[in-house]
């Protein structure tokens, strides 16, 4: 239903390196080009660390094919790091959507204008066993929130992406994400209320 | 699938059997995938103790019979052109690629560059002629390396893929064709007997067809100067036999071994050249352009090296202008700047790494060279 | 007099089936100790009695390296440092070719020595003989590392400063699982240990104290060629199982000759077949045909 | 005798105990450089320097006394210029 | 809760005054303990007294690589495996600095191999210090020369083909005068040895066995980089006199640590005015000073 | 004195005292020459394991504040380009000469080649400017090595010295001037304190002060890119602004850098352009073939890079034709069809290596031009 | 008690008895990054992770019993961020 | 006297390796520039063989500057083996002047229509100690049978050349070329019969 446009849907993950920031990335596309069969182009930008480092990953999707695969101005920006929220914020569009992990950004009140949804995804997913799990809630959270790919085809490229051990885990925090955005969407949950920085 | 990935993928497919490799940012998931991929195969991997020592070993492998590849960025390209040296001497055939990041020295090792497209064709020292591929998706790097491992088995030379950071680190869908539909070239094998073999004896097309080690022709192989018989002979004669060779056999196919991927060149008025992950911002800057009703055009080189001399020669006559996209300082518009040779004026779109050429850069120059403001 | 003119219908030489006769004689000056080398490793193939399509010769570049052009099997003269990595190659994609690399003591252990040791670590089954005349004798005689202290070379005119390596022990320290040392005028000794070093499955190592008269020797006034020959073995002592570390090379007091080190140890490709592919028997068999078909 | 004993090699060679054979020296004059190890390192004092040049402008060596050759090879195996050889006497003077 | 907010008037991290403290918080992941070897090897440097200025630090490329530029010293982060040579041209060309020379497995051992066996065989007057943390941690986890033996890496997910590097073995059979290794947990041990090091004349080497938990502990299921801190020094035996072919570096079984070797021996300095200009007194005593001023 | 030698006399009168070198012929004479003359002068010589680590170490003993050598050919000077990148990036005052024999690869080892001109040009990997130096003569090998050393000294990288195995192995006499005749540039030094020294701010003119280690400034100096500070910064503004000081300094400065020697420029119809021993042939022609009536010139490459753009622009649009003489399959010709820019026809004379060209083919290229056939 | 020995920390740290003094732990929580390095070796158990977040989201340590400290900076060599330190009580709390 | 010509003199010296062929030439160009100032140029060619390579010195001098330094046509040919010989003396010039040693050359008869000088160089050489010092007696005899360079110029630049210990013995052995070479000019001394090949 969603799928039909041709036009360019430009997202923005960021993070710290180790945060799966890139994974999720590729999840996105992946769902997208092998079950949505679409085109989409997904490319990271991270610096030397292992851990820590600034992180992003940009994906394009689109019904047509997409030639310059950089996202300046997203229509979506996820933010799992305070330093991430910071560099990356002015660059959303004034439409777009801005998405958190509750716990580690501190908002500016000023950027509350945007469509805006937040998550403890870091925090749900430590509760699920492993931190390391917080971008797969973060994906099952955008899933309900913002329409890019079906969910089916994104929960199908999760399980395509991490190791068999972990499948029933990792769908477990998909829909953990999913169903809480489910919620805030229906009304049913009030969100927890975000933490500003002003 | 992301483009190293992809390139594991076509060397695999191409019936590449050993790797050796050291890793490096941005080229370290080929060897990865490689290490993964081979032993399933029944290939091998190995992790050498440096890049000298991986492109020796593929050279090694390559006279063993099997399709050999390494994979590396700037600094250990540096290291390799001794040994990618003898491989063009000795007329070895196996790959290298080279995912581009941002030089020089260790320069930005996680971000995207494009300056060692003029190392790779004269990176190593002694005059030679060189292939060279650049990809511009994921896709044409899994098509590329094919078409590397066919050109090197067919021309006897080191092949070398140019790619950058952002194409081997892109994901995008990459289709993969069914065995039978993959055309492979494998190096052409001797016909007569060992005492009549000359192993350096070209054929009429200025290729000697190659014995393996073990195929009974008791090869002789040397990185000096060498006769037919592949013995060293050390006169300026025999060096001005065996470089003319080297260098003939590349430049007398240049039709046969050059693609470009040529966009409305029909009528283009103002034609952009570029190749890698610039010519993805160049196709889009040409696009706007005819939006904005310029009659833009644009070359992707495919292969770089060798230049499509004749081509640029060609268009520039009936260019307004022409103008090279490229992350690095200046190079391939040099090339673009001989072969237009005065014909039309050229210019550059550029920045030294670390980012794509945004396309608007490109269309604001096309738009000022379609004002004639170049 | 009896020379090969005088004596009708004599058969050729016998090491002429392996040798590329046509350039004979080799560059070597006279006397050069490396000709002697190359005979015993000749002879020492030969011994083997396998078919000479099945074995492989990689060498550097230097005098020594020059000997991947005389002997007619398939044979690479690859560039200065690199015979090891390009022996790698040539043994991981043909594992049934028996690999012997033969090259110099620079090119072995100065630009070649990370190779060295690595491939003696991974114990890639290969046979290295390193002809050790004690200088770079290609490039004039200049100091290499298995110069003596003290010793003149054209860059060391005044004494070398820097204590050599000591090869044999070095390639014990690094896992090889064969390794022993000659001088060349022990030849009969040095084509036993390189025949039992063919022989052997895994990183096996030869050093040969060879007189280089042209270089080394003229420098420090060593007299002719046969009197280096002669020099050298006279200063040998045969120990044989000694700790490698023991083996001194020293041509002023004692160079220990003898086999120094012959040990089992899996190689490369066991350990690769091992962990990547239990469940490809047929490739193990196809290493394992190798070794019968030597 | 002490002399060519130091150079260890095998006694019978020098006495041609080893077998009771006779060997028979070849020598291809034009691959010899010269350099005598042939003729210093004969367990049995077989050869000597020839007064001949060859085209290289060495004297290659020549036999000395054909009977005391005892077909050991180590003149064979020492040379550097694969210049000389021996082979059984029976062998070829058949 | 006492942290440097509730304590007034705190003075500066003790350390502070020998880092790039405008560059803290370093690259390092979380538990790395790259950062505790480079706190012992700050603390050894402040113990010697010597003046910073007289000090310098060479590294090569990966995580380690990066200790120079976080140190407030004339630091040099060179090319992957050249930080030995790059340092032994600054030696030779300032006697009278002291070089410390920090870097990661791969760089020292892998393509660096060559280089470090030579400065040792020279005995070039410098410290090497390795952060062996068993893996490339800088490009992400690949197999390393230190590997062990079946460890899974991002290049070996099967387990590594390969027998490791026995490091302080390796350096001892090279010649280095000195060479010691520890767990990043026996920081105070290892801070000695670094000190001893420092204090010693010639090449001295110190190996510090070190959790990369991100990539080598991730993939091998080693839990925390507190657990691999605390795994590592639990196979740990300290062993002080022991043959340095004996001090076993296998994480399987025993991690001998302890200090290995302490000999004296000529550097290639010292040769080096020996051979060439016994006549020039003044430059030994430039020599002479250079200990001094440490 | 042979050429060989004569760059270490050079070398010496620079200031040089530290050489680290590794054997290879035809450059080994340098070294030698050095094993033997350092020592005398207080300065140290090391023979490396191999060039790889020399050309390290002389990067350390230029930071140690000791002007440093190295000598190689063709195959080291492969070896080397990894670490000419980190002398260019980390801005680091040294030289290099490479006297060259023919390639690819081993070659002939003791044959004259000019294979190396583009590689000492491209030869490591990312974007980068570098100078080059061509010597005649032993004569000029001594000028040009204390050159080298000036312009390497002022303008902070590698300075290369691109002899050949002629050159280098002549014996012809060299006037050695006296100590106060010759012309010597040292390092330009900070002027300011510890706290306010920025290592690489570069003052009005594109060069920045530099520190010895030893100084008291503790420097930082990596490959990475880098900002002021000297610290790692990674981005794509960071990597502009480095890059383009190291490049600009060279560009900026080109005339200061270029030398050509000009002859019969003034009315020349006929312009032969060339560089080190092939130059000598060049000259040899041109002579001949004014005392034949035709109006040649010659322009020798002292410097041969940078390329002198803006002389041969010029020249080119008075010439009937120019006309390159290089030991190689045509590489500074492309330099040439380039900037000659269609303004008159550009040929090459050439061989691949291992023989002077004779001036008699460079004369006969000269009678056809002038005649129009070109 | 056990626990700690195993790693060989210097039993007078343990027991507090090396010297009559008192420690003061300084924490510069944002270079901390949460190893827990200082908290599981402390011989004394003086640390405790704390219920903070720092600027890059980490737990730094935090002073459990200050009184326990005996200043012999094992924290402080340990710690891989430079994030931990003591010094004398007295020196300080003057 | 013989000084005065602006005109370059072509010299080839041609032998194996090991011969001190390089050597000579060195000196030779030595002397002309050092001691006789004029112009010279001494380039040389040989193999990747330390001993028994091909090798040759092409040594021009003239009174003006030098350009291109190969001898392509000497007007003096000294040919030291027999290999040398036979690849080199097509290349002399019709009026030029063949120097060969007399036990290592077997001259073709044909080649004897130019002015001949042979000496038995080396085995002189030998009498005189060693081998080595062919080189140096061919020099001699050369400045007695050509007019290259000044005799005593030639003689400094050999005491230049030559390890101090060997200066002696050196100039013994140049006298005794420089003696037999006087000694056929004047035809004092019939020269021995040279070889010939057919
Ligand atoms: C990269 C490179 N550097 C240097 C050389 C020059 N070179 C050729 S052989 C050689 C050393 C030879 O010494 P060794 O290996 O001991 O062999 P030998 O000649 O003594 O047998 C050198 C330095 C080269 N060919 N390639
Ligand atoms: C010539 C070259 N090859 C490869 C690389 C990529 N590279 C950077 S660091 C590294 C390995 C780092 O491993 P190690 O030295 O053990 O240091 P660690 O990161 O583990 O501390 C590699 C392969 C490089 N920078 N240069
Ligand atoms: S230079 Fe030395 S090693 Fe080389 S051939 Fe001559 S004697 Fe042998
Ligand atoms: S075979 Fe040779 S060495 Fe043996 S006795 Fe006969 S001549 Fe002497
Ligand atoms: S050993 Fe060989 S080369 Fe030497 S003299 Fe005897 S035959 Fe001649
Ligand atoms: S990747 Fe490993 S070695 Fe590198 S910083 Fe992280 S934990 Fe340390
Ligand atoms: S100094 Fe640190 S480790 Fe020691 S007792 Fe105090 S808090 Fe614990
Ligand atoms: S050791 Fe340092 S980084 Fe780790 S928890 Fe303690 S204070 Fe934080
Ligand atoms: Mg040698
Ligand atoms: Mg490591």
């Amino acid at each position: 239903m969603v799928m039909t446009e041709k036009r360019e849907r430009h997202v923005l993950i960021t993070g710290f390196g180790g945060q799966g920031i890139v994974m999720a990335g590729d999840i996105l596309g992946k769902a997208a080009t092998l079950y949505d069969h679409k085109h989409a182009t997904m490319t990271q930008n991270y610096g030397p660390e292992a851990r820590g480092g600034a992180c992003s990953s940009q994906v394009i999707i689109s019904g047509e094919e997409i030639l310059f695969p950089c996202v300046e101005e997203p229509e979506i920006l996820i933010c799992m790091s305070q330093e991430a929220y910071m560099k990356n914020v002015k660059s959303l569009r004034p439409e777009g959507t801005l998405i958190w992990d509750t716990d580690l950004v501190h908002t500016r009140k000023a950027d509350m204008h945007h469509k805006t949804f937040h998550i403890p995804a870091t925090r749900f997913a430590e509760q699920l066993g492993t931190k390391m799990m917080a971008n797969i809630v973060m994906l099952g959270f955008l899933s309900a929130v913002e329409h890019l790919v079906h969910a089916e085809a994104l929960k199908k490229a999760v399980l395509d992406s991490v190791p068999a051990a972990t499948k029933d885990n990792n769908i477990h925090a998909f829909n953990t994400g999913r169903e809480y955005g489910t919620s805030i969407i229906k009304g049913l949950v009030k969100p927890e209320p975000g933490k500003h920085q002003d | 699938m992301n483009g190293d990935e992809a390139c594991c993928e076509g060397a695999l497919a191409a019936g590449c059997r050993f790797f050796a490799g050291y890793p490096i940012t941005p080229a370290t998931e080929i060897a990865e995938s490689m290490s993964r991929r081979l032993p399933q195969l029944g290939g091998i991997f190995i992790q050498m103790e440096d890049e000298i020592a991986s492109m020796a070993a593929i050279l090694g492998a390559s006279w063993g019979g099997v399709k050999s590849m390494t994979s590396t960025s700037g600094p250990g390209f540096s290291l390799m052109m001794e040994n990618i040296g003898l491989g063009i001497c000795t007329e070895t055939p196996c790959v290298v690629c080279n995912v581009q990041r941002a030089g020089p020295s260790t320069g930005l090792p996680t971000s995207v560059g494009q300056g060692d497209v003029m190392q790779a064709r004269w990176g190593s020292h002694g005059h030679y002629e060189i292939i060279a591929l650049c990809p511009t998706s994921p896709q044409q790097m899994f098509d590329m390396t094919i078409r590397a491992f066919n050109l090197s088995e067919y021309y006897r030379l080191p092949v070398i893929i140019l790619a950058d950071e952002v194409i081997g680190h892109m994901n995008e869908r990459v289709i993969i064709p069914r065995e039978d539909e993959i055309e492979i070239i494998n190096r052409r094998k001797p016909s007569v007997s060992r005492e009549d073999y000359l192993p350096y004896k070209a054929d009429a097309d200025g290729i000697a067809p190659m014995a393996n080690c073990g195929d009974g022709y008791r090869i002789h192989v040397t990185g000096l100067t060498h006769d037919d018989r592949g013995y060293p002979a050390m006169n300026a004669e025999a060096q001005e036999q065996m470089v003319s060779r080297l260098v003939d056999k590349i430049r007398n196919n240049r039709d046969k071994i050059i693609r470009t991927n040529n966009l409305y060149l029909d009528d283009a008025e103002v034609i952009v050249v570029s190749y890698g992950i610039s010519a993805r911002s160049a196709m889009q800057a040409v696009r706007n352009a005819r939006n904005d009703g310029i009659k833009a055009g644009l070359i992707t080189l495919e292969t770089i090296w060798p230049f499509p001399e004749e081509l640029i020669r060609n268009v520039a006559r009936r260019a307004k202008a022409m103008i090279m996209a490229e992350i690095n300082g200046g190079q391939m518009v040099l090339e673009l700047e001989r072969c237009a040779c005065g014909a039309c004026p050229v210019s550059l779109v550029s920045n030294f790494g670390g980012a794509i050429i945004h396309p608007n850069l490109i269309l604001n120059a096309i738009s000022k060279a379609a004002k004639g403001k170049i | 007099m009896t020379t090969s003119k005088a004596v009708k219908n004599a058969p050729p030489h016998p090491m002429d089936s392996l040798l590329r006769t046509e350039r004979i004689p080799h560059i070597w000056c006279p006397g050069c100790g490396i000709g002697t080398v190359f005979s015993a490793v000749i002879s020492a193939i030969k011994n083997t009695g396998w078919d000479p399509n099945s074995i492989a010769v990689v060498s550097g570049i230097g005098c020594t390296g020059r000997m991947a052009g005389y002997i007619r099997l398939d044979s690479f003269h690859t560039t200065h440092g690199r015979a090891i990595p390009f022996a790698t190659g040539l043994k991981l994609a043909r594992p049934q070719t028996k690999i012997i690399v033969v090259s110099g003591d620079g090119d072995l252990f100065a630009i070649g020595g990370n190779h060295f040791i690595h491939a003696a670590r991974r114990n890639m089954d290969m046979t290295v003989i390193c002809v050790n005349n004690l200088n770079y004798g290609m490039t004039g005689g200049q100091q290499a590392p298995g110069t003596p202290l003290g010793a003149k070379t054209t860059t060391s005119v005044n004494g070398a400063p820097e204590e050599p390596f000591n090869f044999s022990y070095l390639a014990s320290a690094c896992g090889a699982t064969y390794v022993a040392r000659w001088t060349a005028m022990q030849v009969r000794s040095l084509r036993s240990s390189i025949s039992e070093a063919l022989e052997k499955r895994g990183f096996s190592f030869v050093e040969v104290i060879t007189p280089c008269p042209s270089s080394f020797g003229r420098r420090n006034r060593m007299g002719s060629a046969l009197e280096m020959l002669k020099f050298y073995q006279g200063r040998s002592v045969i120990r044989g199982d000694i700790d490698p570390k023991d083996a001194s090379m020293d041509i002023d007091k004692e160079i220990v000759v003898g086999k120094f080190v012959d040990i089992e140890r899996p190689t490369f490709l066991d350990y690769y077949e091992k962990f990547n592919r239990p469940q490809i028997p047929q490739w193990r068999s196809l290493h394992g045909d190798s070794q019968k078909a030597r | 005798m002490q002399k060519t004993k130091k150079y260890q090699i095998n006694p019978q060679d020098e006495n041609g105990s080893r077998k009771k054979r006779q060997g028979q020296v070849i020598v291809i004059e034009d691959r010899c450089k010269g350099c005598g190890f042939c003729i210093a390192n004969c367990p049995r004092q077989v050869l000597r320097v020839s007064s001949v040049f060859n085209k290289k402008g060495y004297h290659p060596p020549e036999v000395n006394d054909t009977s005391r050759c005892v077909n050991c090879h180590f003149c064979e195996i020492l040379c550097p210029e694969f210049a000389i050889y021996t082979i059984e006497y029976d062998d070829f003077n058949e």
